[in-house]
């Protein structure tokens, strides 16, 4: 296997072939904050967060779908690189009703602790407060369309891992939903194996186990299963 | 079919011109079938059969002849007769018409002057069928040396000659982004592997556009022709056209079209008897403007969701089914053929610098004349907006100029002498676009055109990224409190510093340009925000400048 | 009450300050010329939102004090069904003699506001001190740097919840 | 259903092919209802979930009947320069009707479109599939009053 090496904020880095910028940057502990991305599920580039400055382009690149290069001069944290992220973690926040006080994901929250690395006390941008439901019909499993930041992990995880492809998005723009077949209650689909990868990738209290507080889930789980399922590897 | 018989559909053609005493072309462009068109087309026919006329004057139906409002347009070419136009025509007027062709005197009213500005200072390259050809008929298109550059493409040129023509005539694509169009054909002819694509991106979203629908509509064996010249130049067997569901009769007719000249063997398997394939198929969009976008463009095709992807890999590295794939929309495909014919150099010689050749303008708006126009790149707006549209209506005066839809900005007087070609537009904060023109006078409020194309953007939103959704909606409820008179200055603050984060993040195109008007209307127009924000005064009248029921 | 889990460090910060106006005091009148004033709750009828611009018109350092004053929060939790009376009769039945005052505001009770707001979305905020509740120590970091004078950075000391 | 399948075969059941197969179901039934969704997805071997996420992305295509007559209000920058916001208005208020919403006696749906491309003959509406250039809201509310005379007698 050949490598590329590369400089990450000044530090000079070496890369496998095919990597991308945030598998590099973690590799060398570089922290890059993400949402959308999940380890084992495809790169859904949608969330922002990762976006770093390329030396020599115009756009700012999203690292999580970047390739590294070789002689590549990376920037993963700068002034305007935070202000940027601050500012996405915002608009979510104002988007749906995020009431952390309430939500049974409180302190084992994705959303919440980038607000907190960020120092995000606050949000300037007005809150949309919008009607949305909450589909408790499947017997162990609540979603909660509040708390939901559309990072369609759970529709990658139920596509890509279990197969049944029970979860898409619905309707575009502010409009957009997560949904189960038809837009049917989710304890009415048919297509679902009540598998419960949905849940566990999650990463606010959009999707929760009845009667249960949220715990921080495992970063790595979709990792293992795909290692388990094609390399036989059971090594958690 | 091959060369020999495409030769002799032309000759019957041409012999059977000359024999008619006169052609009577009826705009049948949507703009004027919705004024009564096609009533007059049947009233001209039906009155040339009464007088019996059949081999002396033919009626057809043509693309668009740019004097949308005052249709519907009728033009007269008699033998050895200057061609005369007329206006707001009626099914009477129509039979008056066909004695007048047969008596040899036209009748004298309504006649339209063919010697203003707006038809003399035009120069037609892409729409210069209009009139001439009948959009339904092929024959038409093959007299007025239609696809006479795809034979010669095909029988006299290599992919590699085709593309350094197109290079050489510098044309850029005229979607928006102004790419140019040659570095794209290569980069497509470049790529390996087999089953490439050409796609026609005729997805005309822009609000205030319409060149393409009436190039579509009026002429649309050109941008077959053109769309087949480049599937020859860079190796695609296989070509799609994504035109916007909201375009019916430009689908029946690139329909009728496809069909006319597959059957002539001019598009299909072994193209004029060579070895060159290449089939088309239309997608019909379903209504979404982000589908413009070309990711977005090759989601939807596969039947998806219409929602992009990011850049890199470009889609003439890995497009549709992940194969290289060439996208260039109507108009680019529609001045292929003439730059092959006249040669790429000679293409050159129209235009600036940068910007070569002509540009459709669809005018619209608060102007006298609203239709449309091709002029050459770089003519001055005010060219376009007082000598070609006539200057502003009833006494009023211009305030500005929207280009690029919502993807554009506004232009203010002080540059109306700016000429128009790409780097000039994009240097005042807004862009050519696919070549809408919407003048506005001194009754539109700047604060809230930002606010109406915000509102454009947020709906039209794919909401995939966070920036694009999110933010259009608080850029747009910013926006919406300046126009209730309810905002302060921190809220200036927050929107400035929304549309950067817009532009800078935004996954795709649609969210990356969203805050341009707004960004060229705070520039050129700031004043008009600070006397909604500070005053609470809408100088133009038009916001309602009152809260709801707020605390 | 959060402030009283400050427990004996309330005695340090009481040395420094004086408390001139609070719920627990018998004040009618909120004074003039107060150096700090921590604001708790969100705006939620019409006399909050009256008392929150006499605080600010009177305040040199305002700082919204826990969720609901910094987001809305769970006061907030009405907003998406945008007119509060169908809360009301959720809460207390159909019955308007159930709830007097509610359906037709009258001197005892202002009128609710059909969109509750966080401070910010009427006055000028200075600090935000968020927490439901905040902590206690994070309470005492915010009122010893402010006593002291100097500029506040929470940092990632604090999160919403 | 049998065009329906005609369809589905000429597309030789591609996935690709959903979107021409609900254009050609909307022609068909005049909308689409989740059983014609599944169906198609069935056919075409699309996920439901998938066939009702396309189905809702896309603004040409409708989950709900729409009434007799349509009338589609062009909110393009030309026409709103020249005054649709007024017509749109006018018609909500006269027939009682919000944009994307049917007359309760199921006459008249009211939709909005991103620009019909007939920006010439601007402020412009479509009237069941025919356009009117130059409309008022007067003239506006004149034509569609004379589709209600005539159907509601």
């Amino acid at each position: 296997m050949s490598v590329t090496t590369l400089t990450i904020n000044g530090r000079l880095v070496s890369a496998a072939e095919g990597a991308s910028i945030l598998d590099v940057a973690r590799e060398h502990d570089i922290h890059i904050p993400t949402l959308c991305h999940l380890d084992g599920l495809s790169e859904h580039g949608a969330c922002r967060l990762c976006l770093v400055e390329v030396a020599g382009s115009s756009k700012l690149q999203a690292a999580c779908m970047t390739k590294a290069v070789e002689g590549m001069v990376v920037t993963t944290d700068s002034e305007r690189l935070r202000t940027y992220r601050r500012q996405i973690v915002e608009l979510l926040l104002a988007e749906r009703n995020h009431v952390c006080s309430v939500c049974v994901a409180n302190r084992a929250c994705e959303l919440q602790d980038l607000a907190v690395s960020m120092g995000l006390h606050h949000v300037r941008y007005e809150p949309q407060a919008p009607q949305l439901a909450m589909d408790a019909s499947h017997p162990r499993w609540i979603i909660d369309h509040n708390r939901c930041v559309l990072c369609t992990r759970c529709v990658r995880v139920c596509d890509e891992i279990e197969g049944a492809h029970t979860w898409d998005v619905m309707g575009r723009g502010r409009q957009t939903l997560v949904i189960s077949d038809m837009n049917e209650p989710w304890g009415d689909s048919a297509s679902c194996t009540s598998c419960g990868k949905c849940v566990r990738v999650c990463p606010t209290g959009a999707l929760f186990e009845k009667g249960a507080v949220a715990t921080n889930k495992d970063p790595h789980f979709v990792t293992y299963l795909r290692m388990a399922r094609e390399q036989k590897l059971w090594n958690r | 079919m091959i060369v020999d018989d495409i030769a002799a559909v032309r000759d019957r053609e041409h012999a059977a011109r000359a024999a008619q005493k006169a052609r009577i072309a009826v705009c049948s462009a949507a703009g004027c079938l919705s004024t009564g068109g096609s009533a007059v087309k049947d009233a001209l026919t039906a009155a040339v059969a009464e007088q019996g006329a059949g081999t002396d004057v033919r009626v057809l139906g043509t693309g668009c002849l740019g004097l949308c409002h005052a249709g519907p347009l009728v033009r007269v070419d008699a033998q050895d007769a200057a061609p005369a136009m007329f206006e707001h025509v009626t099914p009477a007027l129509a039979v008056a018409i066909v004695s007048g062709v047969v008596g040899g005197a036209l009748p004298a009213e309504q006649r339209c002057d063919l010697t203003q500005p707006f038809f003399t200072r035009q120069h037609r390259i892409v729409t210069s069928d209009a009139g001439v050809v009948d959009a339904e008929r092929i024959e038409d298109y093959l007299a007025a040396n239609g696809y006479a550059a795809l034979e010669k493409v095909l029988t006299e040129m290599r992919p590699e000659e085709v593309v350094r023509e197109i290079s050489a005539s510098g044309l850029r694509g005229r979607g928006g982004a102004g790419y140019p169009t040659g570095l794209k054909w290569s980069t497509v002819a470049k790529a390996q592997g087999p089953g490439k694509f050409v796609v026609c991106n005729a997805d005309e979203g822009d609000p205030g556009a319409f060149m393409d629908r009436s190039v579509l509509e009026g002429d649309p064996h050109r941008v077959l022709e053109g769309m087949a010249i480049a599937a020859f130049a860079v190796g695609a067997e296989q070509g799609y056209i994504y035109v916007r569901g909201e375009y019916p009769l430009a689908i029946t007719r690139l329909k009728t079209a496809i069909r006319q000249a597959e059957r002539m063997q001019l598009l299909g398997h072994r193209i004029l008897d060579t070895q060159f394939n290449f089939r088309i198929d239309i997608r019909i969009g379903a209504g979404a403007f982000v589908c413009g976008e070309e990711t977005a463009l090759i989601s939807s095709i596969e039947g998806k969701r219409g929602t992009p992807r990011p850049r890199p890999p470009f889609p003439a590295e890995a497009g549709l089914w992940g194969r290289p794939t060439l996208i260039n929309n109507v108009e680019t495909y529609a001045n292929i053929a003439p730059i092959i014919l006249a040669g790429g150099s000679r293409f050159a010689t129209l235009g600036t610098e940068h910007s070569k050749g002509t540009k459709v303008f669809a005018l619209a708006g608060r102007i006298v004349n609203t239709g449309l126009v091709e002029v050459p790149m770089g003519i001055p707006l005010r060219e376009i907006i007082y000598d070609i549209g006539g200057g502003i209506p009833d006494g009023r005066t211009f305030k500005a100029a929207q280009t690029g839809g919502p993807s554009g900005g506004c232009i203010p007087a002080a540059h109306l002498d700016l000429p128009v070609d790409y780097e000039a537009l994009a240097g005042i904060g807004s862009i050519m676009g696919s070549g809408g023109l919407i003048v506005m006078d001194e009754t539109s409020c700047m604060v809230d055109v930002a606010r109406y194309f915000m509102e454009f953007c947020r709906d039209e939103s794919c909401g995939k990224c966070i920036p694009c959704r999110a933010g259009t909606v608080q850029m747009h409820e910013i926006l919406l409190k300046m126009t209730r008179g309810t905002a302060d200055e921190r809220d200036l603050g927050l929107l400035e510093q929304l549309a950067e984060l817009v532009t800078r993040t935004s996954l795709c195109g649609l969210g990356q340009t969203a805050a341009n008007p707004v960004m060229s209307t705070l520039h050129h127009f700031r004043e008009e925000y600070m006397a909604h924000i500070r005053d609470k005064v809408c100088p133009a009248g038009v916001c309602p400048m009152h809260a709801e029921d707020r605390p | 009450m959060s402030l009283l889990d400050m427990d004996e460090r309330l005695l340090d910060l009481a040395s420094l300050i004086d408390l001139v106006y609070s719920p627990i005091m018998d004040v009618k009148e909120f004074p003039e010329g107060v150096d700090i004033t921590l604001v708790e709750g969100a705006v939620a009828n019409e006399d909050n939102a009256r008392m929150l611009r006499l605080v600010r018109e009177r305040t040199d350092v305002l700082v919204a004090f826990g969720d609901c004053a910094v987001a809305g929060n769970v006061t907030a939790l009405r907003n998406p069904i945008a007119n509060p009376l169908p809360v009301l009769q959720r809460s207390y039945g159909p019955d308007p003699s159930r709830m007097p005052g509610l359906h037709t505001p009258d001197a005892e009770v202002p009128p609710l506001v059909t969109k509750v707001e966080n401070l910010r979305a009427l006055v000028r905020v200075d600090y935000y001190l968020p927490g439901c509740p905040p902590s206690a120590d994070l309470i005492f970091f915010v009122l010893s740097e402010l006593v002291a004078g100097r500029t506040l950075n929470l940092q990632s000391r604090a999160t919403l919840g | 259903m049998k065009m329906l399948d005609a369809a589905m075969k000429r597309h030789r059941h591609q996935p690709d092919s959903l979107i021409e197969i609900l254009h050609t179901a909307q022609e068909l039934f005049g909308y689409l209802d989740v059983q014609c969704l599944k169906y198609v997805g069935h056919a075409l071997k699309v996920p439901p979930s998938r066939v009702y996420g396309v189905a809702t992305f896309y603004n040409i295509f409708s989950l709900k009947p729409r009434g007799a007559h349509t009338c589609v209000v062009c909110l393009g920058t030309a026409c709103y320069v020249k005054g649709t916001a007024a017509i749109l208005a006018a018609i909500e208020r006269d027939q009682h009707v919000e944009v994307g919403g049917t007359t309760p006696d199921g006459q008249v749906s009211l939709v909005t479109a991103r620009c019909l491309g007939a920006c010439g003959l601007a402020p412009a509406l479509v009237l069941d599939n025919e356009i009117h250039g130059a409309m008022t809201p007067e003239t506006a509310l004149a034509r569609i009053k004379a589709w209600t005379d005539h159907d509601r007698g």
